[in-house]
């Protein structure tokens, strides 16, 4: 996983609309996720037929699919359709029942921690210490990826999120906005190359709600694959490039986000 | 194997400094297990059928309610925010996440210890003089048995609502070999002036391997659900 | 009461328990069979 | 045709149990002899240890149950153990009253912390615990996960309960001398008693499950599960 390489800051794409409420531009020379070339590299996901069984009951059913590397995608469905058991089938805390699941050329079966080393989640969970400072957590969860300079690296990213200021205040002094932030530049300690966010939105006020996206965006327009479960139909398909709707565990729709009208969106997520 | 072990080392720390941070575990539940000798004192003071020895019966009540309320707020500490799922991303051994859990566990349950055991020694007049070592060496080897799968069971139970009863009931039954053990062996310490021999804390260490190496693998089964 | 008694005691007892359980067992069963057939008249 | 054939079966089992325990009682009452040092009260023993086998038994039956659940998650295996758990928990109370008589007639207290009893006492709270925790956890998942794991260290708790109250003072008869008849009337007690613990297991068994599959036919939505193993609502 260490095959970085130094990006210049220049070649980046900065999205137009930054600075709203006082976020520092990135410290020059901070990678975000290692530079790849999306033509040659192999796909994001990969997944053929696959099937997650709880208990006896089919969640995800007979899902084929595959995403290129540095996509948007936007994750639609119902409560109970399979997003949150697809986002934890891909993020490796769970195995599939049948079929096959790859990420980045690697089969989720035995391959765990390599997978789990390229794979950024944001979870409406922050999964923080409340207790700790913003610093100390990601200090902690750096030194847990055996980041070579956790520190160095834990305040650059605090930089990259907007909250330098207030490092070594503890988590549970924060707003939920904040918060949310701290948990995505954890999401990003490692250099993910594809990054996970369920409900990432979800509490957060409209603010909080546009810098969040603001982050996606900028991450994904640095090369990194983003897959956002979302229940808010409208703002996906804004943000997306493509979306997948999951209804009953089953894939009912992938399409580019550009040919989908929110009401049609709608139609299939609620389609019975 | 370093590694695992820098990592044990760094999460156990991460527990303890959210310790010291809150201050709450070890203050509470050391005064709740005061208490609980207290109230035991009361009810069976000496004089009236309860000997020195009586103690360790005791010891081992307000040791079983305090672990149980140590292992729960040990891991609400993951539960809460789900800080587990940031341990479980991270490229960790799942063993790992549990040896520290555990030493977190022992080393907060040790605190406590020093606190009552000295109480309830005094209370019931029990004389530790014959061998306070080998009062000692029993007390932490049961500790470390029970904390194994009080920590397993913390780590199931914490996300069902009614946590607090349900831990106990959990554990306390299957604690009950530990208890019957150790207490045996400390009468044959105390009463019968037995040299603390080396079958019966084997028996005692037995248990706690079996503990260990079950809790151990039973967790990463339980986070792979 | 005689070493007799006891034995008959104990005996009884267990045949209390083992057929209580045995009944309610039998009972449970037929309900949930029934509750099912009721239902769904095939 | 087929269910009216097994209707069949089940009731010819279930009359062959009741048709060998009635012999058993016949061989028990006028053609076994009395103990010479006890007197009747030893006859307890026919049952006494038909039943205490069987709550081991059965308390296998939960460990494989329990284990097998763990490693394919089906709530299949749930129900096993949990009709297993059942059934351990009433032989056991079983072999812990006709103990409890014995001890009364033989050394005149109800209880004693004998060895034996001891360990009957702890097996019996394992179980009743097992069952007892069951309803009080909602998430049908959660409880076949957690019963799974408490299954299997409270069976693995059986020796070592076992290993750690020899450490008692025992009163329990050592051995009795068993005559040639005793010893056929003693065989002759386990089939019943056999019979009718795998049939109370197969009958606990087929309740849960019809149990499982009427609820399910009530709660149609399935509530998908969080993205960590578990945790509060935000």
């Amino acid at each position: 996983m260490n095959g970085r390489l130094a990006i210049p800051t220049s070649d980046t794409p900065q999205p137009a609309n930054r600075g709203a409420r006082g976020d520092r531009a990135p410290a020059s020379g901070l990678r975000l996720t290692p530079m790849i070339d999306a033509a040659v590299a192999s796909p994001a996901v990969r997944s053929v037929n696959l099937c997650k069984v709880i208990d006896d009951r089919p969640i995800l059913r007979d899902l084929t699919f595959e995403l290129p590397a540095a996509c948007y995608v936007g994750l639609l469905g119902a409560n109970g359709a399979g997003k949150t058991t697809l986002l934890r089938l891909l993020s490796t805390l769970t195995t599939p029942t049948r079929g096959d699941l790859e990420i980045f050329g690697r089969s989720v079966r035995g391959h765990g921690p390599a997978i789990r080393a390229g794979i950024g989640l944001i979870g409406h969970q922050p999964m923080l210490y409340r207790d700790l400072s913003a610093l100390e957590n990601l200090v902690f969860f750096g030194r847990l990826h055996d980041l070579s300079e956790p520190t160095v690296r834990a305040m650059d990213l605090l930089e990259f999120v907007g909250l330098a200021d207030r490092a070594h205040d503890a988590v549970k002094t924060f707003s939920r906005g904040m918060v949310q932030r701290v948990s995505i530049a954890r999401s990003l300690l490692h250099e993910p190359r594809l990054l996970l966010a369920d409900e990432p939105f979800a509490g957060l006020d409209a603010p909080s709600a546009r810098t969040v996206e603001r982050l996606l965006e900028e991450l994904n327009g640095r090369g990194m694959a983003v897959i956002l479960a979302n229940h808010d139909v409208r703002q996906s398909l804004r943000l997306a490039q493509r979306v997948l709707v999951l209804r009953r565990g089953r894939l009912a729709l992938d399409a580019p986000a550009a040919s989908l009208s929110a009401d049609e969106a709608l139609e299939e997520i609620e389609k019975r | 194997m370093t590694r695992a072990v820098r990592h044990i080392a760094m999460l156990t720390l991460k527990d303890l400094r959210i310790e010291a941070r809150g201050r709450q575990t070890v203050g509470l539940v050391a005064v709740l297990a005061v208490l609980i000798v207290v109230v035991l004192g009361i009810g069976l003071s000496p004089g009236r059928g309860a000997d020195g020895l009586s103690a360790t019966a005791i010891l081992w009540v307000a040791y079983l309610f305090g672990g149980v309320l140590v292992f729960e707020r040990t891991m609400e500490v993951e539960r809460h925010d789900d800080a587990l799922a940031g341990l479980l991303l991270a490229p960790v051994d799942r063993g790992a996440i549990f040896a520290a859990k555990l030493l977190a566990n022992l080393l907060l349950m040790f605190a406590i210890a020093v606190i009552v055991t000295p109480v309830a020694v005094l209370f019931f007049h029990f004389d530790l003089s014959a061998a306070p070592g080998g009062f000692a060496a029993v007390m932490l080897v049961s500790m470390v048995g029970y904390a194994a799968i009080g920590t397993l069971f913390a780590a199931l139970t914490s996300s069902t609502r009614l946590a607090g009863g349900l831990l106990a009931m959990l554990v306390f039954p299957v604690a009950l070999p530990l208890v019957l053990a150790s207490t045996r062996l400390l009468h044959g310490v105390f009463e019968q002036g037995e040299a603390l021999g080396g079958a019966g804390l084997a028996v005692l260490i037995a248990f706690d391997l079996i503990f260990l190496v079950v809790s151990w693998l039973v967790f990463e089964m339980v986070l792979e659900a | 009461m005689t070493p007799t008694q006891y034995a008959i005691f104990a005996y009884v007892i267990s045949f209390l328990l083992l057929g209580g359980f045995a009944l309610w067992s039998w009972l449970e069963h037929r309900r949930l069979t029934r509750g099912r057939s009721g239902s769904n008249p095939s | 045709m087929s269910s009216s054939l097994s209707t069949t079966i089940v009731r010819l089992y279930w009359l062959a149990t009741l048709l060998l325990f009635a012999a058993v009682a016949w061989m028990l009452v006028f053609w076994t002899p009395r103990e010479a040092s006890m007197g009747d009260v030893q006859k307890i023993f026919y049952i006494h240890l038909p039943a205490a086998i069987h709550t081991f038994v059965a308390c296998f039956v939960v460990f494989v149950g329990s284990v097998m659940y763990l490693l394919q998650r089906r709530l299949w295996w749930d129900d096993v153990a949990s009709a297993a758990a059942k059934v351990s928990v009433l032989l056991a109370s079983l072999v812990l009253l006709t103990g409890m008589v014995w001890g009364r007639s033989a050394w005149g207290h109800w209880w004693t912390w004998s060895p034996r009893l001891t360990f009957s006492l702890i097996l019996w709270l394992l179980y009743v615990v097992y069952l007892v925790i069951r309803p009080s956890i909602e998430s049908s998942q959660k409880r076949a996960l957690i019963s799974a794991v408490y299954g299997v260290i409270a069976f693995l708790d059986v020796p070592l309960v076992y290993l750690s109250t020899k450490l008692l003072p025992d009163i329990h008869p050592k051995e009795i001398v068993l005559t040639a008849r005793m010893g056929t009337t003693l065989l002759a007690w386990f089939a019943p008693m056999t019979m009718l613990a795998a049939g109370l297991i197969v009958v606990s068994f087929r309740i849960n499950r019809l149990r499982r599959t009427s609820l399910e036919e009530v709660e149609t939505e399935f509530e998908e599960p969080r993205l960590v193993p578990a945790g509060g609502n935000a």
